[in-house]
């Protein structure tokens, strides 16, 4: 079998669901694949790991991947299993905010680092917010692992994913009346969530296209499966933690979130969803996250070879 | 080169001499490797020959020749084995990052350092005397505090980090709280030890003048705890600094050394958190140095300071 | 103060008062290793004015007296009385000072600084302090040291420094526990005759430990002889010498029979080596 | 006037052996329980009051109290909590599971081990050399110190991708990361042990011609024990904590402290301070042994007396 | 070995060759505050089998001198041979037996592993040190101590202890730095009989410093008064005791005339403490 590493963004959870299940159910093996997964974590930069050649393929979100290639480092998108955006801004009502454009400045926000800040950058940009702090612009908080800013009231908002965050901010024993969500889906400044990526080097090589197609075409299947079979997928996704901390439930219900997010994909990235990521990023005002359009960021090669 | 000189230079090159052939071997073997070996047997002969001659400047110049040896092997290594910049940045990159970022080293220094490390630093070690001398007239809580508190100090910081973010907030606060958990006990236990570290006679001198508790506290039993104290503030100084750039990970504002360095790779800007590294070495470094300094000062009396 | 004090007089004129009194004094040390008897049935009275050497094989318990005169060590058994206090109110009323065998001196103080430390705990105040450092620092020849730390002079000066401390504050009672054990013959010869024109001058009580036969007879009045396990007093010479002593007594017929005597006395309890 | 110093340390005659060891500690331990259990009981009001706010309820102070301590996502845990947590992960679970602390312990403690093992090698060797080659000595303290400076938790991502891309994974990136924070304290003690024979008794080695391999092995080596050990105690509990901050940034694996992490990540109070005594009780248990070790070693040279 | 070496006999017969042999040494150490001249133009020859003991005020340069011919000081200027060899050849030729002020002993081996220790570093096998140990702990009454540790035996016998390390591989010269400083007088008395003794039987040559005039008396057959700043030789007093020496024989007549003649000698050099 061929031997291929894919590099997680995050721990393990559901949110990966569709590559644990293709590798539990024999979808990779069918391909005559043996894949390892890491998992990621809060300091581990994909795109470094790759640069590092600690592994083949990475998961990672459109932005990170642009900043990177800008930054000289050739990542190429392959194949887009998320076909919508799962991050919003969760706030307590209580700190009375109902509309973004008006009701932020002078507040307290938290936000991911760490490469996942951009899509925020971009945002508060178009709202014409500074993040520097003030009466006219917001303070940002780095955000660190938890909900806890929220629960302790130490910010008014804080960065959720649909799908993992904000079930947690639920299960702290909140509920939807309490809260106000808003989706970057919805405020237009979605972007690209968890696609997968390689380095551009990899495709002047027709075995590791081959290699690269039956991968994306064994983890597709995968997804697939997980979609309509949430609790097993979940108890596959146990299984894989190695922590122990995870729970079904929650992980059930990760699954189903998720399953939301990859319902449109059949893997293959959308041109037009590329293109309205790129200039969300681009509108960065004085500090975009990046400065020129890029080129030869995504290649439907793979997902050409492996769907058809 | 006298005599003497050339006589301890030849004893010191002993060691020398058996590793370069092993060395010579492997730049033959990996002929890449030639000038960075040739590099390091120049530069370490140079030094060798500079300690023989224990000329007054040697002491300062051998630690430099040594670090900018090893700079120049990195930059050397950089090059030659082609190491991508995203994972190990040359130091002429780093460099240039620095010049290029001062402001931004400048904000998330005083952030973390002034504000973090430093006030944490002197909350901690000021708490850590005060309690000393309290428990120091009672054994009874000395023999009940200490084991607590060395298990206390076991307790690994990047543990109480988070909960202490949830606490104290996520500004400088809680960083500085976490650097008051991480200096108390270890200053404490070597001022308590300390406290204790006078000889039976010069506490036997005190009680036939009848000395009174405060007399004999700060006449005696302070200036012979200071040999100890300091070596509780040394060890302490860079203690402080980790504790402040760790807890920056668990929630930060958006300056400081810990939130500049997990940003910045993860967008891949090694060259600014390598200058973050440096910023903090250099910190670091002085830190120890000024706290060294001072305790040149204060126990100038004790053996080890005088020479 | 009174540098000519008649006491030396009185003493030999028998009257002078007792003032330490030792009533089969006993003190038993627990160790883990079972009880040390240091001190057994020690009967000892020292008058105002006396010159009291104990001399002994180690382990015979000198130490041990001294510091419990000096409240140092609390005696387990007998009555011991200094100027009719127990020893514990007269270090309160800081009766003593205390000589120990090592000088004891504290690095971050200069000489001075040493001297007037007690001083400085007895509430001296300044001017008197300074007169009175100059006034010791010269008795023990050390003048001129007074700036300098305990690490820059020799041993020798460092003990004369620590004497110096001892009678700057002008206690009645000084306690020397083998004060020039560390010294050469000659500085030792030296430190002799000024500690003995020093007591003939100011008429204090001492108390003073030393191994040397030559040293307990030239400068006493009284030669304590002790013996080991249990620590007790097995002799106690009084001196025939006149109080005026010139080194050369040494040489003399009856200096040589009295040393004689103590060291056959000495020779008795020691037992081994 | 102030009261008087004593003139010796008060000397207690308890009978019973240990006792006057163990009695201040337990003093000591039941008056932090009591302010733990406080501070539990005031830092979770906030939560419980504002629950019962949005739920419209009023309750008795009892039942308040009670609601405090018994919190899923407590901000401070209560003391029993945290002792059932620990219980439940030592005890409850099968020693294999992922869910056993146990499990997570041998983990973070394979990886301590060789991390203590590779930093005190290195921080000996390191010592033999500087005392022996005054360019060395010159040369490598200040980096020594300077090495200690740099935030090893900025380095530890970085270091776990170098290693990677060298195809190594596991136990080795995390070891290195202890061996970085454990070799110091182990070269500071062991250039002052092997500096403590005084001049009189590297004379009498010189008067008697001996080598210098002879004045280490008979005399530096031997007289630098005590330094040893001491520094071997700080060591161990500093590559405890490399060990730990090497898991940290590696997320979803094993070990105390990727269960630190997660614990933190899903706002698991109880884990977290699970997790933390668990590692602050195997920091104590290392330097337990070590200790044992130290007095057997020592007694066995005649240095304990 | 020999117990009975005739070197004792020839020595008297004026037979015996020189051992150390210094012209005009020099000894500057280059400090922080100028140079120290610990020796100045040191002439001296000390012949096989002598017992020669340096005496001077504290800083007179005795140790240094002693030093300087065990070869752990570099004379700066003269000439120092020993053997007829430098002093280095001859410290690696393990010609000298060196006895520190205070013991030294190794607190983690016992005495027997302390007197084994440099019967180890030079190579004797083991059937060879067990042999040496035994008759040297017997040397200096020790037998049966030799399995304690140093911290076990009192002050005196850890000096024996260190005394019997520096005789067990029978060095020819045996160099003594104060070596019974530290002890009370009668067991210091016991020790100089049984060096005396010792070298008596062994004919060795000993160097020998101390504070002590009546010791110096009591032991030499040739004794060095120094004198400090710069350290200097003031006076060579030969002895004329027989080599046969009771104790008492400090109580004769040309005892106390040689002690006093090395107090005045003593006294000329001192001018401070
Ligand atoms: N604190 C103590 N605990 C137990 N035993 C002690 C203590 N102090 C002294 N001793 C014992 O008491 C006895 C008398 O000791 P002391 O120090 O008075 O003797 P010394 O005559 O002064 O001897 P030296 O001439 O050696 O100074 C000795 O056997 C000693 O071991
Ligand atoms: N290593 C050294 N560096 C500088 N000066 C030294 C050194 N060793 C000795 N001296 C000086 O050399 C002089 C002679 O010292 P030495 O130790 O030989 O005297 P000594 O006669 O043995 O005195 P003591 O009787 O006090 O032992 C002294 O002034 C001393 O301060
Ligand atoms: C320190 C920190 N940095 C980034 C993220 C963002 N992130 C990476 S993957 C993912 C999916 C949700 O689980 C999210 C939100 C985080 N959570 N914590
Ligand atoms: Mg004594
Ligand atoms: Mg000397």
């Amino acid at each position: 079998a061929d031997d291929l590493t894919l590099q997680l963004k995050w721990v393990t959870q559901a949110q990966f669901a569709g590559y644990y299940v293709a590798r539990d159910k024999g979808f990779y093996d069918e391909e005559d694949l043996n894949v390892t997964i890491k998992p990621g974590g809060p300091d581990i930069a994909p795109t470094q790991v790759l640069a590092g050649g600690g592994a083949d393929v990475t998961v990672e979100w459109m932005p990170a991947a642009l900043a990177a290639r800008e930054k000289g480092l050739p990542l190429v998108n392959i194949a887009q299993p998320y076909k919508s955006s799962g991050m919003m801004l969760t706030c307590l009502k209580e700190s009375g905010i109902s509309d973004p454009q008006t009701d932020f400045a002078g507040k307290t926000l938290g936000v991911w680092f760490a490469g996942n800040e951009y899509p925020f950058l971009s945002w508060m940009n178009t709202l014409g917010l500074s993040t520097e702090g003030g009466e006219d612009g917001v303070t940002v908080l780095k955000q660190g692992f938890n909900v806890d800013p929220l629960l302790q009231k130490q910010a008014a908002c804080i960065s959720t994913m649909t799908y993992n965050e904000y079930g947690q901010i639920l299960d702290a024993g909140l509920t939807p009346d309490d809260l106000v969500t808003f989706k970057y889906e919805d405020q237009g400044v979605a972007t690209l969530e968890d696609g997968l990526y390689t380095l551009e080097q990899n495709l002047d090589d027709p075995e590791m296209v081959d290699k690269l197609a039956r991968f994306v075409r064994a983890s597709m299947k995968g997804w697939k499966y997980a979609e309509e079979h949430p609790e097993e997928a979940a108890e596959i996704v146990l299984d894989n933690d190695e922590t122990g901390a995870q729970t079904i439930e929650h992980q059930t219900r990760m699954m189903s979130e998720v399953a939301k997010l990859t319902a449109g994909s059949d893997g293959t990235l959308d041109e037009a969803d590329y293109q309205r990521t790129v200039e969300t990023l681009l509108a960065g005002g004085s500090d975009p996250v990046i400065s020129k359009e890029p080129e030869g960021a995504w290649t439907h090669a793979i997902t050409d070879k492996a769907l058809n | 080169m006298n005599g003497v000189a050339w006589q301890i230079f030849r004893r010191e090159l002993r060691p020398t001499l058996l590793v370069a052939p092993f060395l010579i071997f492997a730049a033959i073997m990996t002929p890449a490797l030639t000038p960075i070996v040739l590099v390091w047997l120049g530069a370490w002969t140079l030094n060798i020959a500079l300690t023989s001659l224990d000329l007054p400047f040697s002491r300062v110049l051998t630690p430099i020749i040594f670090g900018a040896t090893i700079l120049l092997l990195w930059e050397m290594a950089c090059r030659i084995f082609e190491i991508p910049p995203v994972i190990l940045p040359p130091p002429s990159r780093i460099a240039v990052s620095f010049t290029q970022n001062t402001s931004i080293l400048w904000t998330d220094f005083v952030q973390t350092i002034l504000k973090g490390a430093l006030t944490g630093w002197m909350i901690g070690a000021t708490a850590a005397i005060v309690t000393a001398v309290a428990i120091d007239r009672s054994p009874f809580l000395q023999r009940g505090l200490l084991p607590i508190g060395n298990f206390v100090a076991a307790l690994p910081i990047v543990g109480i980090a988070p909960i202490l973010v949830m606490w104290f907030g996520f500004d400088w606060q809680s960083k500085a709280a976490v650097v008051v958990v991480m200096v108390f006990f270890p200053i404490l236990v070597n001022m308590v030890a300390g406290l204790a570290a006078t000889d039976a006679m010069q506490r036997d001198q005190m009680a036939t003048w009848a000395a009174p508790y405060w007399q004999s506290l700060w006449k005696l039993r302070m200036p012979a705890a200071m040999p100890f104290l300091f070596n509780g503030l040394k060890i302490t100084s860079t203690l402080a600094l980790i504790g402040a750039i760790v807890a920056e990970f668990f929630g930060s504002p958006t300056k400081g050394m810990g939130f500049r360095i997990s940003t910045a790779v993860g967008r891949l800007d090694l060259p600014l958190v390598w200058a973050e590294i440096l910023v903090a070495a250099i910190a670091g470094s002085l830190f120890y140095g000024i706290v060294a300094l001072i305790e040149k000062k204060v126990t100038f009396w004790h053996p080890s300071q005088r020479k | 103060m009174n540098l000519d004090r008649p006491e030396t007089r009185k003493r030999l004129a028998g009257e002078t008062r007792p003032v330490i009194e030792a009533q089969s004094v006993s003190l038993t040390f627990q160790t883990a290793d079972g009880p040390v008897h240091a001190l057994k049935d020690v009967n000892l009275t020292i008058n105002e004015g006396d010159f009291v050497s104990f001399i002994g094989p180690s382990g015979c318990g000198k130490t041990t007296f001294l510091r419990s005169i000096a409240a140092l060590e609390t005696a387990t058994g007998g009555q011991l009385s200094v100027n009719g206090m127990s020893p514990d109110q007269a270090r309160l009323s800081r009766a003593y000072g205390y000589v120990f065998q090592a000088p004891g001196l504290y690095p971050w103080r200069t000489i001075s600084g040493n001297i007037s430390l007690p001083l400085e705990i007895m509430g001296f105040d300044k001017a008197d302090r300074r007169a009175r450092i100059e006034r010791v620092l010269e008795l023990v020849d050390l003048d001129g040291f007074g700036g300098k730390y305990p690490w820059q002079l020799s041993g020798g000066m460092q003990q004369r420094a620590s004497i110096a401390r001892a009678l700057a504050f002008d206690a009645d009672i000084l306690l020397m526990d083998e004060p020039f054990g560390a010294l050469d013959e000659i500085v030792r010869d030296k430190l002799n005759e000024a500690l003995l024109d020093l007591w003939r001058k100011t008429g204090k009580t001492i108390g003073f430990v030393t191994h040397s036969i030559p040293e307990a007879v030239y400068l006493s009045t009284k030669i304590v002889v002790m013996s080991p396990r249990p620590g007790r007093i097995t002799n106690i010479i009084e001196s025939p010498l006149p109080p005026e002593r010139p080194l050369e007594i040494r040489d003399t017929p009856e200096f040589i029979a009295l040393a004689h005597e103590v060291r056959e006395g000495l020779r008795e309890g020691h037992g081994d080596g | 006037m102030a009261e008087l110093a004593p003139t010796r340390p008060a000397r207690r005659n308890w009978r019973i052996a240990g006792v006057d060891r163990y009695v201040p500690v337990a003093v000591v331990l039941l008056v932090i329980l009591m302010i733990w259990y406080l501070g539990a009981i005031g830092m979770n009001a906030q939560w419980v009051r504002d629950q019962a706010a949005r739920a419209d309820e009023t309750m008795s102070a009892l039942e308040f109290t009670k609601r405090t301590l018994t919190l899923d996502r407590p901000v401070l845990p209560a003391p029993h909590q945290v002792a059932l947590g620990l219980w439940d992960g030592i005890a409850g679970q099968k020693i294999t599971s992922k869910r056993s602390l146990v499990y997570h312990g041998w983990v973070t403690l394979s990886a301590t081990l060789a991390g203590f093992a590779i930093g005190s090698l290195a921080g000996i060797l390191l010592a033999i050399g500087i005392v022996h080659n005054r360019a060395m000595d010159q040369s490598v303290m200040p980096w020594a110190v300077a090495s200690q400076t740099v935030p090893i938790l900025a380095i530890a991502p970085m270091v776990i991708v170098v290693f990677a891309s060298a195809g190594i994974t596991g136990l080795m990136p995390k070891a290195v990361i202890a061996a970085w924070l454990s070799f110091f304290p182990v070269l500071v003690g062991m250039v002052k042990g092997l500096r403590t024979p005084d001049a009189m008794q590297l004379d009498l080695m010189r008067s008697w011609s001996a080598s210098a391999s002879q004045v280490f092995w008979r005399l530096r080596l031997p007289s630098s024990m005590p330094y040893l050990f001491t520094s071997l105690k700080v060591a161990v509990a500093a590559a405890l904590v490399g060990t730990i901050v090497g898991e940290l940034p590696a997320g979803a694996t094993s070990g105390l402290g990727a269960r630190l992490l997660s614990g933190s990540y899903y706002g698991q109070t109880v884990q977290i301070w699970s997790a933390l005594f668990a590692a602050a009780a195997l920091a104590a248990i290392l330097v337990m042994i070590i200790g044992m070790i130290e007095r057997t070693t020592l007694h066995r040279m005649g240095l304990a007396r």
